[in-house]
């Protein structure tokens, strides 16, 4: 069980909430997060925004039961949190590097934008794409080199694929799958990871409920991703 | 903890709760949140004969107190279960039980033959898989349909037998009856409840199938009546399941009839909750002066 | 609000919507807290012939999403009904359905003759009391022994049959096949499943009948597959009910194939909750431009 | 929907939940909380322990799943109150009036009390017996002629039931039953009133959970009580 250190409601829709944990989380992972008894019966997997010796934050979006109870933790409130969880991005890469994300997948892009600029010889741009109001943009501005917002537009429509070594994304399939062909059309399909969403039960790889088709078989989002290559998972 | 100890078919538990089958892989994941050999027993993941992809779609909706699950049975085969899990998995203390499945009579045969090469503790048989050839209706659903399965099983399978019951069938006291009748060790049950969701904007069922099954909480006291009635049916032991979530679920079951209880679903909840189950049994026999869970079981 | 009108067996339902038998009593209380002319229809607490004083103990026990219970058909005889309750039912705008059981085919037949002699819009029979002749088995168990029954009633009652099935038979769209080829102008499921609690201190069933009735959110996937079962194998209008808590809930009924919902446990939680269900159907149907209920029923 | 006023800590196991209303209850009278959407299934009965033009109070002993819930509460917090419901205590009564509650069942004394007393003829004496730590003597005190404390031991003990016109009392099924017996013995037994406690569903008289048993067949513990003449319930 761990403590809740701070709850900051961002707008309506999300919140980002501080608790306390030292285990020490890789880019692109997620807990599984419970702050209830035996109901709901799941519980929600959730990346890590940021994270730092004492603490891990989540940035969360309020759309069901779950992530409502979530919203409304307070200061010094239990909570259940099981992780990290799964393979995140790659860690030890070097050069140009387009961080994607859509909607409140631009949650894992934080700490991996972080980590990025801490080797000196990467740049990071950040492209962030929002169909309502824009959120956390001084945040992002702050941790990388160039970030782009697009509002109510398409996000994909602002990248240029050939400039980057990586190109890293996080947000709704639909947007992703769009990013993945132009990124085909641009022949850069091969840099591109993507980080996948899907339901899941234990979280940990041992209930099969989450599983991913890619050209290698059956993957686990829960325990072999969530984060995959695009080819992987969509390539023939 | 010797006064949780126990035996099933003559198979010693070191307590009375098992992980159940599908709910816990081989156990290696289980293994990095706790050391599983704290449990009586795991039942494997449902293994079928030959590799299995599972269904496509989503394969999990969140329910009241419970949730569907359409995995299946992916799987990655007996073979490629035998070469990289089960040693593994025999090498820990703990009572080894190999869930089995199959979607014909081959399929059921061709797996027993074998697991009948190599050691495990109990064979769980499950008949609640769809029957490809009979238009997907269970095996588990009609006694005499199924008592042609577990005739034929019992006669190859060199290991101790128990066969894992459907909550769907219809006379589940009749079928458990069956069981003894043909030999098997034991019965286990409840699988899950045949049940169904539909997604009004889109106006179709949330699985691809149509029907997935029903698990957790929601389920138990439905899951807790049949392990009565069957318990009082039979002679053979019987494992308990459906919807445990806490040490006082498991004492009902036990209390039912049950001799060794699994957890399934809860373990989603927290993957250690069995541990919290089991030093909750064992605290409350101790605080209540009862030497054996034997003692309760089926008293009620 | 004409987008929700409906026509069940010939008769008009101003919404699909019905408080289950058992949870609204004669009416009168709900009416205290809401106008009951807004509903489509209500169904009685379920009436035996004469007068019977329920079950003795706890009859009520609360489970994850869910509840038991243990009433044991209390009521007050159905000429009590008559002579107090009827005319007041019948004096609303809405369908006045009449929930019938019995311990005996003498039972519903006496019961059957006096309702014969009174106006009452459908008669749903409850087949799933335990027959006391039979050692307390349903008669609504097994197909064969409950057409002996819907027959003989079918045969004696003028007004619309109902028949109200039961979760726990053995083939539910067996049984509802029966009803239909017996003649019922339509069926309504589910009932309560049939589950168990068991105080741990007492070492004794909670319930002094050992079993009792859960109901609730629990089971509303498992009603909702047998509603869908039921609906897509009989020709007959079917009422579909189990656990509906939610507009949501009750459109995915009726995209099964339901033409009439009813709402039992849900009103617990707060008695006008089916007027939240109508509103919101009707909403619903209003945002996605459909302009009759009957235009989604049984689309999936 | 109402709003919670105040939630007041009383000690480890009781509360006090100050709840907005402007309905009129009745003495003995209970409502049915819920301060959750779906789960748990029920909502709970809880007796009216004092109310105003504006307000209705509750006070709640914490014994499970509900009742925690119910703790939790924050003014300002929304929660559903259905009631009053049933029938309470006798209300134009006069004479000598003893209220004899244990445990929590002191609860609808309170409001009872404070109500004989605006009539100046009645002389009002409470009782209230605790087996652990007691509760609010200072309130009970203000508002009767006589209170009695009892800790640890049988508050039956320590009344002489043939000084009352009316008996009324509230508290554990074995309590209640042990003053009947007494008044049986003083041939007090016509003018003892208990407040019976039963499992509920409906609380309004709907389903049938709540039967007890009487000398003029079953009634509804909700609709016709939860107050009853105890020859009523206990009688031959
Ligand atoms: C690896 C991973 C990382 C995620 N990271 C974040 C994040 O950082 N911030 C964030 O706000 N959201 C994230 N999500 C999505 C988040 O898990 C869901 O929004 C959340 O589970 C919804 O729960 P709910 O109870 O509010 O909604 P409900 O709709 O009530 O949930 C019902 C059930 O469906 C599941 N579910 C619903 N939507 C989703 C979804 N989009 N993905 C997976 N399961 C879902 C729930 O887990 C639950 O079991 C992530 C999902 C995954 C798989
Ligand atoms: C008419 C009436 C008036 C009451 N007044 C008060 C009061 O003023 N203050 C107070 O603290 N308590 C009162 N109670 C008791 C109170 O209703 C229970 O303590 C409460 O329902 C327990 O809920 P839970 O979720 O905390 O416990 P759980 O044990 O988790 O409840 C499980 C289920 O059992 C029911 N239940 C459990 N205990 C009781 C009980 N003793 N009586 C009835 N149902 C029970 C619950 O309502 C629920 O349905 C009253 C009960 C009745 C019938
Ligand atoms: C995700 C999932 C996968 C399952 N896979 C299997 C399986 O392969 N074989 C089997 O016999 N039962 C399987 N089951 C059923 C469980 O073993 C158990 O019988 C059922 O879930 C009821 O118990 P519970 O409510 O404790 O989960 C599965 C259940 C779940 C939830
Ligand atoms: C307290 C209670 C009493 C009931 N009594 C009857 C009855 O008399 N006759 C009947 O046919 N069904 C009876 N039922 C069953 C309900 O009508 C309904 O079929 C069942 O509860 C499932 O629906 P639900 O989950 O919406 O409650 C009763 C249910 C409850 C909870
Ligand atoms: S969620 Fe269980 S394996 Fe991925
Ligand atoms: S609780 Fe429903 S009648 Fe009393």
């Amino acid at each position: 069980m761990s403590k809740v250190i701070s709850n900051e409601r961002i707008d309506e829709d999300f919140f980002l909430l501080k608790v306390e944990d030292q285990k020490l989380s890789k880019i692109g992972q997620f807990y599984m997060l419970r702050a209830w008894d035996s109901y709901p019966t799941l519980s929600r997997p959730i990346s890590v925004y940021d994270s730092d010796d004492n603490s891990v934050s989540f940035l969360v979006k309020i759309v069901g039961e779950g992530t409502e109870i979530l919203s409304e933790l307070k200061k010094g409130d239990d909570i259940e949190i099981t992780g990290p969880l799964g393979k995140g991005f790659p860690e030890d890469i070097s050069g140009k590097i387009a961080l994607v994300g859509g909607g409140v997948g631009i949650a894992p892009l934080f700490k991996s934008a972080k980590e990025y600029k801490n080797n000196p010889n990467n740049t990071v741009d950040v492209y962030l794409g929002f169909s309502g109001t824009p959120i956390l943009e001084e945040e992002y501005k702050k941790i990388c080199d160039n970030l782009i917002v697009n509002v109510g537009g398409f996000i994909t429509d602002d990248i240029d694929t050939t400039k980057y070594d990586y190109i890293l994304t996080c947000g709704p399939e639909i947007m992703m799958q769009v990013l993945y062909k132009k990124c085909k059309e641009e022949k850069t399909d091969d840099r591109l990871y993507v980080s996948m969403e899907n339901r899941m039960a234990c979280g940990f790889g041992a209930c099969l409920v989450c599983t991913c088709k890619t050209n290698h078989g059956n993957k686990k989002v829960c325990k072999d991703g969530p984060v995959f290559l695009a080819n992987e998972v969509w390539g023939e | 903890m010797s006064r949780l100890e126990t035996t099933f078919a003559g198979v010693k538990f070191k307590n009375p709760v098992a992980l159940a089958s599908g709910t816990c892989g081989f156990g290696r994941e289980m293994n990095e949140f706790f050391d599983i050999e704290k449990l009586g027993g795991i039942c494997s993941k449902g293994l079928i004969e030959h590799p299995h992809g599972g269904n496509d779609g989503i394969r999990v909706w969140e329910t009241p107190s419970g949730m569907m699950n359409s995995v299946g049975l992916e799987n990655p085969g007996v073979d490629a279960f035998i070469e990289n899990d089960l040693a593994w998995v025999n090498s820990k203390e703990l009572v080894n039980i190999v869930n089995l499945g199959g979607h014909s009579i081959d399929d059921y045969l061709s797996g027993v033959e074998k697991l009948n090469k190599v050691n495990l503790d109990i064979l769980e048989l499950n008949i609640s898989c769809p029957n490809v050839k009979e238009g997907g209706m269970n095996f588990g659903v009609k006694t005499e349909a199924a008592r042609e399965v577990v005739k034929l099983i019992r006669k190859e399978c060199k290991h101790k037998l128990v066969v894992k019951l459907s909550p769907n069938a219809e006379d589940i006291v009749s079928l458990a009856r069956m069981c003894e009748e043909e030999g098997a060790e034991g019965v286990s049950l409840t699988n899950t409840f045949l049940g169904m969701a539909i997604d009004i904007n889109k106006r179709k069922p949330v699985f691809n199938n149509g029907y997935a099954g029903l698990s957790g909480p929601a389920i138990k006291p439905i899951s807790l009546r049949m392990v009565h009635q069957v318990a009082h049916a039979v002679n053979i032991p019987v494992m308990g399941l459906g919807g445990i979530t806490t040490w006082q679920d498991a004492i009902e079951f036990i209390m039912a009839g049950a001799t060794v209880i699994q957890v399934g679903t809860a373990s989603f909840m927290k993957p250690d909750i069995s541990l919290d189950i089991i030093n909750g049994m064992d605290k409350w026999l101790a605080d209540n002066g009862i030497e054996s869970i034997e003692e309760i079981r089926g008293i009620v």
